[in-house]
C-alpha cells in the first residue's frame, strides 16, 4: 500500500496534507470544500483527486485542445465519448482512439504497455464497436542508455502477450529513440473497430431506476492513483510508485469483449463506459454527468477480489477488465445469462436517480454523497503561461560537408536506429489474425479489410519529434500531414485522425509553449487536409528532473480504400519501370536524419510544411493510384529522397539506376535532404507520358528520377550498393542490438 | 552449490494465470480448492565456494533480473 | 460436407478456419461451444487457433479438459477426422490424441511470419491436395510451438510416415537453421497412426487467397472437400 | 488446508527459458552460473479436512491438469 492508502484506511488528522498528498492544489481543496458545503471526507477527496488530475480533467490542455477542428459530413461522433467514430459508408463506421501508458511502461514495461493495450481497447469496444486492428507509436531512449534494450524487450512482449491473446492483429506502428526520452519513454497504443452506423453505444445515462451493472473482472487493490501518478513528473520517488502498476489478463478481456458485443447484439443496454483511469469514479460520474442524472452504488455488491477493501480503494482502484452499465429495467436476467456464459462477472450494483448526486453506500452508512455536476462543471482549468519556442534558422546545405561515399551514407542512414527494420518487433505480433490484413507492417499503412467486403481501412501512426523539438507548429503539421501522406501513399482516402500529445510538465512556460505550437500546428494541417481530430488523449509531465521528452504529439490516421484492386505497396513490381518522384525538392537539411547521423549535428529548422502543396500533390497521386497505373508508391520521408528509393528496392528485392540530375542543388540536400509532400511511384514506360502530362496540368511537379532493374541501387557517379547488402545492413541493426551484439 | 529461487506475485497483485487455473480445477470438480497463486521456480547450479558469496550474487541476480520487484517477491535458498 | 469448429474461451483463429471451410469447400462449418458436450454428426471436427484460457498454465492445457473434448476424443476413436491448428495442436497433445508436447519456441518470442513447409506425407485428407516434397509458404503465428518428444517418439513418427509437415528452407532444404522454434527434427505437424488426426503450427487458413499474400492453404481445404466429396 | 507444487521439467527435455536465464545472467557478468532450469511453483489453498484426504486429491490434480507428464514431473507437499 501506498502512504496514501495506508492513511486513506484509517482517519486522518490532517485533510489538507492528505489533500495535497492527493495532488490536489490548496485552491483546488477549498474549492472541494464550497461545492460539497463541508469537509470532504477521504472517500470524496480520492474521488475529487483523480476526476481532477491532469489525466482525467485535462485542466492544463483543455484550453488548446478545443483549436482542433473535429468536424466534416463524415463525422459521426468526434471528441468527448470513449473514442471517434467515422462513417465510412455501407452503413458502417469506424471507431477509433489512441492512448498513453508511457508511466506505467517505464516502471514495468511488460504489464505497463499491456494494460495499456487493454485499456484502448476497451475504449473502442465499449461503443460497441469489434476492434479489427492495434497500433503503437513507441519511443525510447538511447540505444546506448542501459535500460534502453530492457524497456524495448519488456514493452514489445507486453503489447504483442496483450494483443495476441486477444486476437486483435497488431498491424502497425513506429518507434525511435532518443536521448531526451532516456528516463521518460513514451508508449501510446491504437485501436481502430467497425461498428454497424445505427449499433453505436454511448456513455449517456438515462432513464431514473434503470440499474446500473458491474461487469469483467473483480475488483482489486491494483492500480489505486493510477491516474494521479500519470500527472506526477517522475523523479527519485519512482520506486514509491510502483504499486500502482496492474497485471493484465488479456484471456479476460477477451471474453469481455465477446460479452459485450453479444449483448449489444440486443437492446438491452441504455449506456455503457469502461472502467479506466480511476476505475468506478470516472465511470459512474461520467454516465451520470453525461445523462444530466444521479446515481446510488451499493458498493458491497462490486464484486472484489480481497476481503475488508474500504470505500475509497474500491472507488479509486484500476483493476482492469471491468465496465460500467446502465441497462433497461427488467433485462438483468438475459445480460446475466450473457455475462456467465462468457464466466465473467456480473452484478447489478445501483441504480440511476434523478437527485443529480452521486450516493455511496457501503456496510449500511453512506460513504460519499457529492453533486456529479458540479465536479465536472467547476472542474479547476488552467489557461498556464506560455512561450514559443525560439524560431531555428535553416541549415544551408553548403555549410554541410558533402560526403565522397554516396553508398556509404545511404547504407548508414538505413541501418540507424530510427531508419532501420522495425521486424523484430512485429514479428512478435500477430498481425494476421482474422484474415483481413491486406498490408502488413512494413509498408506507409496498414490496410485491413471490412470482413467480408471488398473495401479495406488504411491506417497509420506517425509523428517525427525532431521536427517538433525543433519547431512545434512545423513538427505538429508535418505530423498530421505525414499520416495523410502515408493513407495517400497505399491508394486510400484519408478521413480522420486521433492523436495523442506527449510533452513535458505543462507548468513550465517553454512545455506549454511547446504544445501550444503542436496543436496550432495540427489544427491548421487538419483543417487544409479535411482530416479533423476525432478522439485523442493528453500525457503531460513526460519529464525526468528538468529534461522533458521532445514534444511528440503521435498521430492516428484512418482512410478508406474503395477499391482494393488498386492498393499501392512500396515493393518495387519489376524491371525497366520509370521511377518518378511527385513534389518539389529544395534540399531542405535542417533537423533532417542526415545532418543528425551522417554531419553530427541537430540544428535547424525543419522542412516547412506547405499544406496547399501537401494536398495538391496527395489529390493527384490518389487520383493516379485509381486509375490502376501505378504499380508502387511510396512517400517520401525520414531520410528522404534516397532512402525512401532504397525501402521501395528493398520491399521489391530489385534494384534500380537513378538518374538524378547533378544540377542545382549538391548531392547531400538533393538526395537525402527531407522536403515534404513528396513521394516515389513506379509506372510502367508505356504510363510515363501520361502521368507526367496529368502532372503539368495540375501544377504538380513530376520528374523522373530512375528505371527500376538489376540487383543494385546506382547512381550519378557511379556510385553503387547491392539491393541484399542494403536489406541485409536494414534488418540487422534491431536484432543484433536485442542480443547485445550491437 | 545449488540455489532455488521462488518467485511469486506480491499480495493484492492480480494473478490471472492462478484464477484461471482455479476455474479449471473447480470444472473438473476439484471443489475443495479455495484458491490458486501461480509463480515461477528456478534451480541454480553455482560455481560460488561458498555460501556467503553464493547468497550475495543470489540477491543481487534477483533484484536486477528474476524477479521484477514491481510486481514480485522473492525468496531463495542456497546450499551444498 | 458437414463441419464443427469447436470454440472455447480465448479461440481468436475460430471465425478465420471457417471462413476458410466455408469459401474454399463451400460448406459453412458448425460454430460448437466448449460447454456443450455434444457434437452434431459431422465430417470434420476442427480445434482452431487462439489463446484457450489464455494459454495460462500451459497452451492447450486447460481445453484439453473441455466438456466438449470427451466427445471430440471419441469421434475421434471412431475415426471421425480432427484437425487442430496451432493453439488446436496444443490441445490434441494436451488431451493425449497426438504424442509428445509443444513447449516454448526456442527464442522464446512469439512468432508471427510466414515460414516454408515441405509436406512429408500426402496420403491423408488434409495433405492429399498436395505432393510430396512440395514447399509451401504458410504463416505461422506462435509463442509455444516447438515441438518434443521422446526419440523413440520420433523414430515412430518418421518411420511410420506421420509427420504430415516440416519446416523448411525456401529451397526445401530442412535442417536446424530453418525451424524457426527449435522444433525437434523440424516438425511442424503430426498425424495420429490412422492419419485421420492432423496437428500442425502454421495457419493454412490465413493463406488462401492472394491478397491476403499467398494461396498455399487453399489446396489444404480443397484436399479435404474431395476426400469427404468422394 | 495449505498446499505447493513444484512442477519442474523432466531429465532431458529441453529448457529455453532455463537457458536464456543462465545467457542474460551471463551478460549481467554473473559468471558463477553454470545453468538455469526454470520451472512453476503453485500455491493452493484447499477446504479438505485433513493431510490424507488433501494429498489424495493433490495428486490427482497434478496428473490430471498442473503437469504434463509427457515432459514433466510434479512434487507437492500439503500442510495445515
Ligand atoms: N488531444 C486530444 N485531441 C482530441 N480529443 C482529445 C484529446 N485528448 C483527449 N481528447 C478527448 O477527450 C475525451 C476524454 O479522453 P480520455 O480521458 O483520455 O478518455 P477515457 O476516459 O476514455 O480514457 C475523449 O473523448 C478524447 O477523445
Ligand atoms: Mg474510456
Amino acid at each position: 500500500m501506498t502512504a496514501a492508502n495506508t492513511k486513506a484506511a484509517g482517519q486522518p488528522q490532517n485533510m489538507e496534507a492528505l489533500a495535497r498528498e492527493f495532488g490536489l492544489s490548496a485552491d483546488e481543496h477549498k474549492l472541494t470544500q464550497s461545492i460539497l458545503g463541508r469537509t470532504p471526507n477521504v472517500t470524496e477527496l480520492g474521488v475529487f483527486s483523480v476526476m481532477w488530475s491532469e489525466h482525467c480533467s485535462y485542466k492544463s490542455s483543455k484550453k488548446w485542445l478545443r483549436k482542433l477542428p473535429t468536424t466534416a459530413p463524415w463525422v459521426v461522433c468526434g471528441p468527448g465519448e470513449n473514442a471517434g467514430v467515422i462513417d465510412i459508408g455501407d452503413g458502417m463506421v469506424a471507431i477509433f482512439k489512441m492512448e498513453s501508458h508511457n508511466h506505467p511502461s517505464f516502471i514495468e514495461p511488460y504489464q505497463g504497455a499491456a494494460t495499456g493495450v487493454g485499456g484502448i481497447l476497451r475504449d473502442v469496444f465499449t461503443m460497441g464497436a469489434r476492434p479489427i486492428a492495434n497500433l503503437n507509436s513507441l519511443r525510447f531512449g538511447d540505444p546506448k542508455h542501459p535500460k534502453t534494450r530492457h524497456l524495448i524487450a519488456g514493452v514489445v512482449g507486453g503489447i504483442g502477450g496483450y494483443g495476441n491473446c486477444v486476437g486483435v492483429p497488431t498491424v502497425g506502428g513506429e518507434c525511435t529513440f532518443h536521448p531526451r526520452y532516456n528516463g521518460n519513454i513514451l508508449v501510446n497504443a491504437m485501436t481502430v473497430g467497425l461498428a454497424r452506423k445505427d449499433r453505436v453505444f454511448y456513455a449517456r445515462a438515462a432513464g431514473v431506476g434503470n440499474p446500473v451493472v458491474y461487469v469483467g473482472s473483480k475488483t482489486g487493490r491494483d492500480g489505486i492513483h493510477g491516474a494521479t501518478m500519470a500527472s506526477a513528473v517522475f523523479g527519485d520517488e519512482v520506486e514509491a510508485k510502483r504499486p500502482t502498476v496492474q497485471v493484465g489478463d488479456p484471456f479476460t478481456e477477451k471474453l469481455l469483449i465477446e460479452a459485450c458485443l453479444e449483448l449489444m447484439a440486443t437492446d438491452a443496454i441504455v449506456s455503457i463506459q469502461d472502467m479506466g483511469a480511476a476505475g468506478l469514479t470516472s465511470s459512474s460520474f461520467e454516465m451520470a454527468g453525461k445523462g444530466g442524472l444521479g446515481i446510488e452504488l451499493d458498493l458491497d455488491k462490486v464484486p472484489q477480489r480481497e476481503p475488508g477493501m474500504s470505500a475509497y480503494e474500491i472507488m479509486l482502484s484500476e483493476s482492469q477488465e471491468r465496465m460500467l452499465m446502465v441497462l433497461k429495467q427488467g433485462r438483468e436476467a438475459e445480460a446475466e445469462r450473457i455475462f456467465r456464459k462468457w464466466e465473467l462477472d456480473f452484478a447489478v450494483i445501483g441504480r440511476l436517480t434523478d437527485t443529480g448526486r452521486l450516493v455511496l453506500r457501503q456496510h449500511g452508512q453512506v460513504a460519499a454523497d457529492m453533486p456529479v455536476a458540479p465536479l465536472s462543471e467547476q472542474m479547476p482549468e488552467y489557461a498556464r503561461p506560455w512561450v514559443p519556442s525560439a524560431p531555428r534558422s535553416s541549415v544551408d546545405a553548403n555549410s554541410v560537408p558533402i560526403p565522397d561515399d554516396i553508398a556509404g551514407v545511404l547504407k548508414k542512414l538505413i541501418s540507424c536506429p530510427d531508419v532501420a527494420s522495425k521486424r523484430w518487433i512485429w514479428d512478435q505480433y500477430d498481425h494476421m489474425v482474422m484474415a483481413d490484413t491486406l498490408q502488413r507492417p512494413g509498408g506507409d499503412a496498414a490496410v485491413v479489410r471490412i470482413h467480408g467486403s471488398d473495401r479495406a481501412l488504411a491506417i497509420t501512426t506517425d509523428c517525427t519529434p525532431r521536427y517538433c523539438d525543433a519547431d512545434p507548429k512545423v513538427g505538429g503539421a508535418q505530423a498530421v500531414a505525414e499520416a495523410w501522406r502515408n493513407i495517400t501513399a497505399v491508394g486510400a482516402k484519408p478521413l480522420a485522425i486521433t492523436d495523442c500529445m506527449n510533452c513535458g510538465n505543462p507548468e513550465r512556460p517553454e512545455i506549454m509553449g511547446q504544445f501550444a505550437g503542436c496543436i496550432e500546428g495540427m489544427a491548421g494541417a487538419c483543417k487544409a487536409l479535411d482530416f479533423p481530430v476525432v478522439s485523442g488523449n493528453v500525457s503531460l509531465y513526460n519529464d525526468t528532473g528538468s529534461t522533458g521528452v521532445q514534444p511528440t504529439p503521435s498521430i492516428g490516421g484512418v482512410g478508406i480504400l474503395d477499391n482494393l484492386r488498386v492498393m499501392q505497396t512500396i515493393a518495387l513490381k519489376g524491371a525497366g519501370h520509370a521511377l518518378v518522384r511527385i513534389g518539389h525538392t529544395r534540399g531542405h537539411l535542417g533537423a533532417s536524419l542526415y545532418l543528425r547521423e551522417i554531419a553530427g549535428r541537430e540544428d535547424g529548422a525543419p522542412p516547412p510544411v506547405d499544406l496547399q502543396e501537401e494536398r495538391r500533390n496527395g489529390d493527384f497521386v490518389r487520383t493516379f493510384i485509381q486509375t490502376g497505373k501505378s504499380l508502387a508508391c511510396h512517400d517520401v520521408s525520414d531520410g528522404g529522397l534516397l532512402v525512401a528509393v532504397a525501402e521501395m528496392a528493398m520491399a521489391g528485392g530489385i534494384g534500380a539506376k537513378l538518374e538524378i540530375p547533378t544540377a542545382a542543388l549538391p548531392p547531400h540536400a538533393f538526395l537525402f535532404g527531407e522536403d515534404q509532400a513528396r513521394y516515389v511511384l513506379e509506372v510502367a514506360e508505356s504510363d510515363l507520358a501520361t502521368l507526367l502530362t496529368h502532372a503539368e496540368n495540375e501544377g504538380v511537379i513530376a520528374r523522373r528520377i530512375g528505371t527500376t532493374g538489376g540487383a543494385s541501387l546506382t547512381g550519378i557517379g557511379g556510385w553503387a550498393i547491392s539491393v541484399s547488402e542494403l536489406k541485409a545492413a536494414n534488418e540487422a541493426w534491431l536484432p543484433a542490438y536485442m542480443s547485445g551484439s550491437a | 552449490m545449488k540455489a532455488r529461487v521462488h518467485v511469486t506475485l506480491k499480495q493484492g497483485v492480480l494473478d490471472p494465470q492462478g484464477k484461471a487455473i482455479a476455474n479449471a480445477l473447480h470444472a473438473l470438480g476439484f471443489d475443495s480448492v479455495i484458491g490458486v497463486r501461480q509463480g515461477k521456480f528456478l534451480e541454480l547450479d553455482l560455481k560460488d565456494a561458498d555460501t556467503a558469496s553464493a547468497e550475495k550474487s543470489m540477491r543481487s541476480m534477483c533484484e536486477r533480473l528474476l524477479a521484477n520487484t514491481v510486481i514480485e517477491d522473492y525468496a531463495f535458498e542456497v546450499w551444498k | 460436407m458437414k463441419s464443427a469448429v469447436i470454440v472455447f474461451p480465448g479461440s481468436n483463429c475460430d471465425r478465420d478456419v471457417a471462413v476458410a471451410l466455408a469459401r474454399v469447400t463451400g460448406s459453412a462449418p458448425t460454430m460448437v461451444w466448449h460447454g456443450d458436450r455434444a457434437i452434431p454428426k459431422v465430417d470434420l471436427i476442427v480445434l482452431p487457433g487462439g489463446f484457450s484460457y489464455g494459454d495460462y498454465l500451459r497452451s492447450g492445457a486447460m481445453a484439453a479438459h473441455s466438456p466438449v473434448m470427451t466427445e471430440v476424443a471419441s469421434r475421434a476413436k471412431q475415426g471421425v477426422p480432427v484437425l487442430g491448428i496451432c493453439n488446436g495442436f496444443q490441445i490434441l497433445t494436451e488431451a493425449g490424441l497426438l504424442p509428445g508436447a509443444l513447449i516454448r519456441n526456442a527464442g522464446l518470442h512469439f512468432i508471427c511470419r510466414d515460414v516454408h513447409l515441405k509436406v512429408e506425407n500426402t496420403g491423408s485428407m488434409f495433405t492429399r491436395g498436395y505432393k510430396t516434397g512440395q514447399v509451401v509458404r504458410i504463416p505461422i503465428a506462435h509463442a509455444d510451438g516447438n515441438y518434443r518428444a521422446d526419440p523413440m517418439t520420433l523414430d515412430r513418427l518418421e518411420g511410420e510416415g506421420l509427420v504430415a509437415f516440416r519446416y523448411c528452407s525456401a529451397e526445401g532444404t530442412v535442417g536446424e537453421a530453418h525451424s524457426p522454434n527449435g522444433s525437434a527434427r523440424n516438425i511442424a505437424g503430426i498425424f495420429n497412426e490412422k492419419r485421420t488426426v492432423l496437428g500442425l503450427m502454421p495457419h493454412p487458413e490465413r493463406m488462401i487467397e492472394p491478397m491476403l499474400g499467398g494461396s498455399d492453404g487453399r489446396p489444404f481445404f480443397e484436399g479435404i472437400a474431395e476426400a469427404l466429396a468422394a
